[in-house]
């Protein structure tokens, strides 16, 4: 099982290389890349964008470009500057220092001139705590509904419900906060109770400095709870459904005959031996939402404008910004390969059959 | 061909020779091979035409997997598997590439033990039926076929109408019948049933094997019978072989095996076979100790030697070899030849 | 009469859409198979099925429902439209609509959908306007009226000119523009002519056009109303959903985003599940070497981040609507159906009834196409629709954060991406593409949760 | 000891166990009585579909429902009718007085609980000792079954247990409450014949060492019932056909059908016949029940009216009952 494992956190590394590379081949290969950038920046301070033609060279010195082809590294084969952008091969303007990806370095933004690193730090723990207040949440609601279900196959109960987890199941999160905000951050029906996106009020920082700890309680939970529904949204059917069918299947096993022979009571056999059984494919589950987590962020946190790692791709790729897409690229690779190891974590912990070969 | 069928007795079908049939076992970090799986480790056997031939063991001695290495189901890993076909000519099943073992497969044909999964659930039975037909004789007629399928189905004891329905639609014998009737369809010499009435009713068990015994006759086949039953095995077969972990312990004609066993394990085995008569006086009775071995961690020496009242601290030393004690009655083991 | 052929209409369509969902596609589907080589026979297991699925009404009338107007969205130029389906005029036949239909399906070859405005008793050089020819041949009064509004016009401005015409010491470029003015008037008065010609033909009904279902088509813009786009839905208006931020019409936009959305998801689908199949099916049969390697690549591309990735390509191609089919196929459709097909394909083979066929001398080729992969494709139907749920999504995902079918395409995420912006004043942005996409959806899941109820019944037998 | 001396333990009054299948009913037991006297081994012997396993299943109420109910009847265990009991009141009775061990020894574990834990919960759910107690005991049973180094061996989990060695968990388990009546479905089917003579002595040798419970074997196989079973009721088609002391219906088998089974078994202590005795045709489906006798079908003596009318159960000798119009008990019974 160790060396199951080993060679599970092996393919890291392998996995990572092989999609960054095929990445930065994409970007370097497609036109509109930072030189594009630039040129039209400067059209546009020069001529105030009036019929310049983007195919006009003249307007930017050759020195110039190739000062910012050397700053991006075009000037080096795609092998060259993708090892250099990983940090395994020297980089000149760094005085040949390695210095990349490896050691931590991710370069700067062209929009916001920050390190990368730093704005994605910042922003990521938005993301983690919506996604994690909605992974818990979605817990929350799926295993008692799915138990219910389960028991009352075929009833008003389950059919009625069933209906409502389809209708959640045909709405996609980023919809059912949109219909939500409709519903109750606007006048349409006179429900105007909670904020129109956004991550916190305006002045959350001053008041929090200010020592008004309740308010800016409330003020988060207020901006926290159409979010989380969407969240919640995107994962339920799917985790209710799997909850019941999974029940219903151990309760159908011989070994549940068997603990009623024991003589053991219903809710014993019920909720120690099938339930215990059923939990695993809920809890191997974990590693997958750590990565849908994040796809459903770009779409949240664009729909309730939440500056989280979402949002944070999607103005970089709106802006041609390639330190932070790749960026950001580099942690979702890497919180989902995490996340897949993790699920074998979990699963060789609740299910002790498992044995990894 | 081979070369060496000068010592491939004239009156020999099948001719097993020293067949190791091993499965690797991967593992680590980089999935290395790291020991082996010895399902079959070295047997050998012949088996006449027309005759019988029981293959008796518990459960993952490799009874099944040996069946399967001669009409290469599974490959195998050493020995030589020699066949001597309609036309005379003796081949080695083992060194057969794909498409020249496809003409042998008409005349060796197997019989499963699953009559439900045996049978492709989404065929008619005609179809079923009709498969190896259409391989080994593409140029028949559909007309023909058809004849043939009604005819075979009449054979095994079914109708010909019934050509157009469905497995699900029959019960377990009645599969099995028709599984029969498969591995009749290209007349083969040599048929090898793997199970073929454990998972059938004690009623219909007693149908099936008669019926095997019928179209042995008839068509003058050859079996390679393989069970765990040993009653039906001694009924069935005119030798048998029993196996123990990969190897086989002791062989011999089956009344002979029957009544004096050799080998220890045979004689446990055959103890541990429940009688359907209360009145009847019986030795006592002798109950193996713990169980079989994992063949991932075969025993050294003679496997049997954990278990058997017998064992010496020589049997760890090395792989007994099946020695003659009578015309046609090889054992495995030095122990009890010795004392005689 | 305008209602009486209104529902005349609507009759033909659903009718002709039943006809064709119900007879003609799974008649010539069956053709297609026999010829290509299966038996497209139904067993007895499928017959089961297929008799518990109809059992269960909702996911099977949902089938109904949605299959029926999958099939009449095919036909979405010749009901939704802004052009004729016939029209004639003085001997000159054109069929715009149905030429245009004939364009979008073979969109290999370019068929001529252009009528000049001249050549069908109108002004101009540019396309006819179809639905003031309608007007016009219905009502040949609506022309009289339009000659007698432009006549007075034409009157009024005739007038207008002579009142300011130039004296002799006016300055040159002054009788240059009243010369302009006059040659204006003088070519509208020969329009003017042109249509009083014309009227003849309107009136002895020598033209005549047949419009379809819902005369709009999705691309043009309804400026014909006072307020600045967006508008909203109104009875008055006959707007029944509004107009979009720039002008379209509401109700050809759902309409044609309904088949894109559909096609889309259908195809991924069908072609990931094509792909898949394969990958799998050859892991699962050959085992081996050939398995270990092809499940790391899979696991490693599995790893790919599909939307970001899918984003940040869109971002440089621009993709076009077989490119992002071709993106998400490659990215995506294709890998959890490999999982499971190699799992299944593992199961069967070890069953007997494939040794049987291997003992035989059955080729892998047809052990792969006859035995194993009808035993083990049939539970793969049950995934199909819950997959086409997820590939909707990820395109209305995909056009609402803008990385998705080029500008202009109607789309229920652009839709929504517009509602998004304007959420407080127009919320008929938001609600036309939800509930277009929660109905079409919820209609999918129904089908999906009734197959695989038909498929795999869960029972649940209390033991107390 | 004659027979009217023994108490009865467990008494079977006309039970019937309907399963509804897609619309239709099945009578899987359709009117099975019987006894079983304290400190006996009874077997139940019947071809699949005939009904022996839903039979115990009703004993101890554990038929799925739905599909399947207990339609009618009484099982009167020490006097007093289960089916008269409340939920709770079985319970005390499942895996304390009447214990059940299966057929599948790999699946009736719980994967995912340890052995340990499994033997214990029901030993302290029945008699509410401590933690530490029951661990004494699950060890003590454990080690009775013949597993060594019991200790150890209770914190491992059934999927580190062989085979065999799960069918003795299951023994133990079975047996750690010394139930009046032991259950026995198929125990030995999955097992090999050297396990299946191992489990099969230890059944009867632990038994005896808990306090002689009576033991209700179900099997196929008549040699099983040979070598254990003191009497035996032979099934067929949902009914009882036969019932007799083991001795005598081997020696003398009364009904056809019992006749064709045990003429119809390889008799490797004989002499050799080159072919074997067949009963003719197929197990009639559970779905679709001939109204006569059962048999009537494939009975090479039938007449017409064993296809019309279902004959009764009757005692033909004292002990013996036959359910067949054409065995009269003088010397009806072909000896083979």
């Amino acid at each position: 099982m160790i060396s199951y494992f080993v060679r599970r956190i092996l393919l890291i590394p392998i996995t990572f290389m092989c999609i960054t590379f095929l990445v930065y081949f994409v970007m370097r290969s497609a036109p509109g890349g930072p030189i594009e950038q630039a040129r039209q920046q400067i059209m546009m301070q020069d001529g105030g964008g009036g019929g310049g033609a983007a195919g006009e060279d003249l307007e930017l010195p050759q020195a110039a470009i190739d000062q910012l082809k050397r700053y991006y590294k075009l000037d080096k084969s795609k092998p060259h500057g993708y090892l250099i952008w990983l940090g395994l091969a020297p980089d000149e303007d760094k005085g040949d220092r390695f210095s990349g990806i490896v050691q931590g370095d991710f370069g700067r933004s062209y929009l916001w001139s920050d390190p990368v690193i730093e704005t994605i730090t910042s922003r990521f723990p938005i993301s983690i705590y919506f996604g994690l207040i909605g992974y818990f949440a979605t817990w929350l609601v799926c295993v008692p509904l799915g138990i219910k279900k389960a028991l009352n196959h075929r009833s008003m109960f389950d059919t009625g419900s069933s209906m409502a987890v389809f209708l959640g199941y045909s709405i996609p999160g980023f919809v059912a906060a949109m219909i939500l905000m409709l519903l109750f951050s606007t006048e349409l029906i006179g429900c105007d109770w909670f904020p129109l996106g956004g991550f916190r009020s305006e002045g959350w920082d001053d008041m929090w400095a200010k020592g008004e700890v309740w308010w800016c309680i409330k003020d988060q939970l207020h901006h926290t709870f159409i979010p989380i529904i969407g969240y919640v949204m995107g994962g339920f059917a799917t985790m209710t459904i799997l909850m019941k069918n999974s029940l219903l299947d151990n309760l159908g096993a011989d070994y549940v005959r068997t603990a009623f022979a024991k003589g053991l009571p219903e809710n014993r056999v019920v909720f120690v031996h099938a339930l215990r059984n059923s939990m695993i494919p809920l809890c191997v589950s974990i590693g997958h939402a750590i990565g849908l987590m994040l796809a459903g962020s770009f779409l949240l946190e664009k729909t309730c404008n939440i500056p989280g790692l979402g949002l944070l791709g999607f103005e970089s790729i709106v802006g041609r910004d390639y330190p932070v897409i790749m960026g950001v690229l580099v942690f979702a690779v890497l919180i989902k390969l995490v996340g897949n190891i993790l699920s074998d974590i979990v699963l060789a912990f609740v299910d002790p059959r498992v044995r990894f070969s | 061909m081979v070369n060496d069928s000068a010592d491939f007795g004239v009156d020999t079908l099948l001719d097993v020779r020293n067949v190791k049939i091993h499965y690797p076992i991967h593992g680590g970090v980089f999935l290395r091979r790291i020991g082996e799986v010895k399902a079959v480790d070295g047997v050998s056997f012949t088996v006449k035409p027309g005759e019988t031939l029981g293959l008796v063991g518990e459960s993952g001695c490799g009874k099944t997997t040996m069946g399967k290495g001669v009409i290469r189901l599974v490959d195998v890993t050493d020995g030589e598997i020699l066949f001597r076909r309609k036309n005379g000519d003796v081949v080695d099943l083992v060194g057969l590439e794909r498409q020249a073992m496809r003409p042998v497969r008409a005349e060796i044909q197997m019989i499963f033990q699953d009559p439900y999964s045996s049978l492709n659930p989404r065929w008619s039975v005609g179809d079923i039926i009709a498969e190896p037909l259409s391989v080994h004789s593409p140029d028949m007629k559909r007309a023909e076929r058809d004849e043939q399928v009604a005819w075979l189905l009449e054979k095994v004891g079914l109708t010909g109408e019934q050509a157009d329905r469905y497995p699900h639609e029959f019960s377990g014998g009645q599969r099995q019948r028709v599984g029969i009737a498969r591995a009749l369809a290209t007349r083969p010499r040599m048929v090898i049933a793997d199970e073929p009435v454990s998972a059938l009713d004690v009623s219909i068990q007693a149908q099936v094997v008669n019926l095997m015994q019928d179209l042995q006759e008839e068509f003058g086949l050859t079996y390679l019978f393989i069970a765990h039953d040993l009653s039906i095995v001694e009924h069935i077969s005119h030798r048998i072989a029993v196996m123990y972990l990969g190897n086989i312990v002791e062989i011999g004609p089956a009344r002979t095996l029957y009544e004096e066993p050799v080998h220890p394990y045979t004689r446990a085995l055959l103890s541990a076979v429940p009688l359907p008569d209360p009145s009847l006086e019986r030795p006592e009775r002798m109950v193996l100790k713990g169980e079989v071995p994992s063949p991932l961690a075969k025993p050294s020496g003679c496997p049997f030697r954990t278990r058997c009242p017998l064992a010496e601290p020589s049997c760890a030393e090395e792989m007994p070899v099946l020695q003659a004690v009578a015309m046609d009655h090889e054992v495995a083991c030095p122990i009890v030849l010795r004392k005689g | 009469m305008d209602v009486l052929s209104f529902l005349l209409k609507l009759v033909v369509v659903v009718a002709g859409g039943w006809l064709m969902t119900t007879r003609a596609i799974p008649w010539i589907f069956v053709r297609l198979a026999r010829l290509v080589g299966f038996r497209a026979k139904i067993t007895p297991v499928t017959r089961r099925r297929v008799d518990r699925f109809k059992r269960i009404k909702r996911g099977y009338w949902a089938f109904r429902l949605l299959s029926t107007l999958f099939v009449i969205s095919l036909f979405l130029e010749v009901i939704v439209s802004g052009r004729a389906l016939v029209v004639v005029y003085d001997g000159e036949v054109a069929f715009p609509a149905v030429a245009e239909w004939v364009d979008n399906a073979a969109f290999f070859t370019d068929v001529n959908t252009f009528n000049k405005a001249s050549d069908f008793g109108q002004i101009g050089e540019s396309e006819v306007d179809y639905r003031q020819f309608d007007e016009w041949s219905e009502d040949p009064g609506a022309l009289r009226s339009e000659i007698a509004n432009r006549t007075a016009d034409a009157d009024a401005d005739a007038a207008e000119i002579a009142a300011s015409a130039p004296t002799a010491d006016d300055k040159e470029w002054k009788h240059k523009a009243h010369q302009r003015k006059v040659t204006k008037l003088e070519k509208r008065r020969g329009e003017i002519e042109t249509l009083t010609a014309n009227l003849d033909v309107f009136e002895n009904g020598t033209a005549f056009a047949v419009m379809p279902l819902y005369p709009y088509s999705p691309s043009e813009f309804r400026h014909e109303f006072e307020k600045n786009p967006p508008n909203k839905p109104s009875f008055s208006t006959g707007l029944l959903l509004g107009t979009d931020v720039s002008g379209r019409d509401l109700v050809p936009l759902m309409a044609y985003a309904f088949r894109i959305s559909l096609s889309f998801a259908l195809i991924v689908a069908f072609v990931g599940y094509f792909v898949g199949i394969i990958v799998g099916g050859v892991q699962g049969y050959f085992g081996g070497w050939t398995d270990i390697l092809s499940q790391r690549f899979v696991e490693i591309w599995g790893s790919i981040p599909f939307l970001f990735t899918i984003m940040i390509i869109a971002s440089i191609l621009r993709p076009s609507f077989l490119i992002l089919v071709g993106l998400l196929i490659l990215l995506r459709a294709w890998l959890g159906i490999t999982y499971y097909v190699r799992g299944e394909f593992y199961r069967e083979k070890s069953k007997d009834y494939v040794h049987a066929a291997i003992a035989s001398g059955v080729s892998d080729r047809k052990i792969i196409l006859k035995h194993i992969l009808p035993n083990s494709i049939v539970p793969i139907v049950t995934f199909a629709p819950f997959a086409i749920v997820g590939y909707v999504n990820a395109l209305v995902s995909l056009d609402f954060l803008g990385f998705g079918l080029p500008a202009g395409t109607p789309s229920w995420g652009g839709l929504l991406r517009q509602g998004l912006e304007n959420i407080t004043f127009y919320p008929h942005l938001v609600i036309a593409p939800v509930v277009a996409l929660a109905l079409t959806l919820y209609c999918v899941v129904m089908i999906g949760e009734a197959v695989r109820e038909a498929f795999d019944p869960k029972v649940f037998s209390r033991l107390r | 000891m004659s027979r009217d001396d023994r108490q009865k333990l467990l008494e079977l009054r006309d039970l019937r166990t309907y399963f509804d299948v897609e619309g239709r009913t099945a009578k899987a037991v359709d009117g099975v009585s019987f006894d079983i006297y304290t400190n006996e081994v009874f077997g139940l012997v019947g071809e699949s579909g005939s009904g022996k396993s839903v039979t115990s299943l009703s004993i101890m109420r554990l038929i799925p429902n739905p599909p399947g109910r207990i339609e009618s009847g009484e099982i009167r265990f020490r006097g007093q009718n289960l089916l008269d009991l409340s939920f709770a009141e079985m319970r005390k009775i499942r895996g304390n007085d009447i214990s059940m061990i299966f057929q599948e020894p790999m699946t009736a574990l719980n994967p995912v609980f340890t052995i340990g834990y499994q033997l214990r919960e029901g030993i302290r759910y029945h008699s509410k000792c401590s933690k530490a107690e029951a661990e004494d005991r699950a060890t003590e049973m454990l080690d009775l079954v013949g597993i060594p180094d019991p200790r150890r061996r209770l914190k491992d989990y059934p999927h580190q247990f062989s085979g065999g060695m799960r069918q003795r968990a299951m023994i133990a388990m079975a047996l750690s409450m010394e139930p009046g009546l032991l259950i026995a479905d198929e125990p030995t089917t999955a097992l090999d014949v050297t396990i299946q003579a191992q489990i099969l002595e230890l059944m009867l040798k632990v038994r005896e060492k808990t306090g002689d419970a009576s033991i209700l074997l179900i099997t196929h196989d008549l040699a099983v019932v040979a070598e254990t079973c003191d009497r035996v009721a032979v099934m067929y088609g949902g009914k009882i056909q036969e019932i007799s002391e083991v001795k005598a219906l081997f020696k003398t088998p009364l009904h056809p059908y019992t006749q064709g089974l045990l003429s119809s078994l390889p008799r490797p202590d004989k002499q050799k016949k080159t072919r074997l005795d067949t009963i003719p045709g197929i197990v009639p489906s559970i779905m679709s029940m001939p109204p006569g006798c059962k048999f009537a079908a494939r009975c090479p003596i039938a007449e017409p009216r064993c296809e019309r009318d279902e004959p009764e159960l009757r005692e033909i000798t004292p002990g013996r009952f036959c359910r067949c119009h054409l065995v009269d008990g003088k010397g009806g019974g072909r000896a083979w």
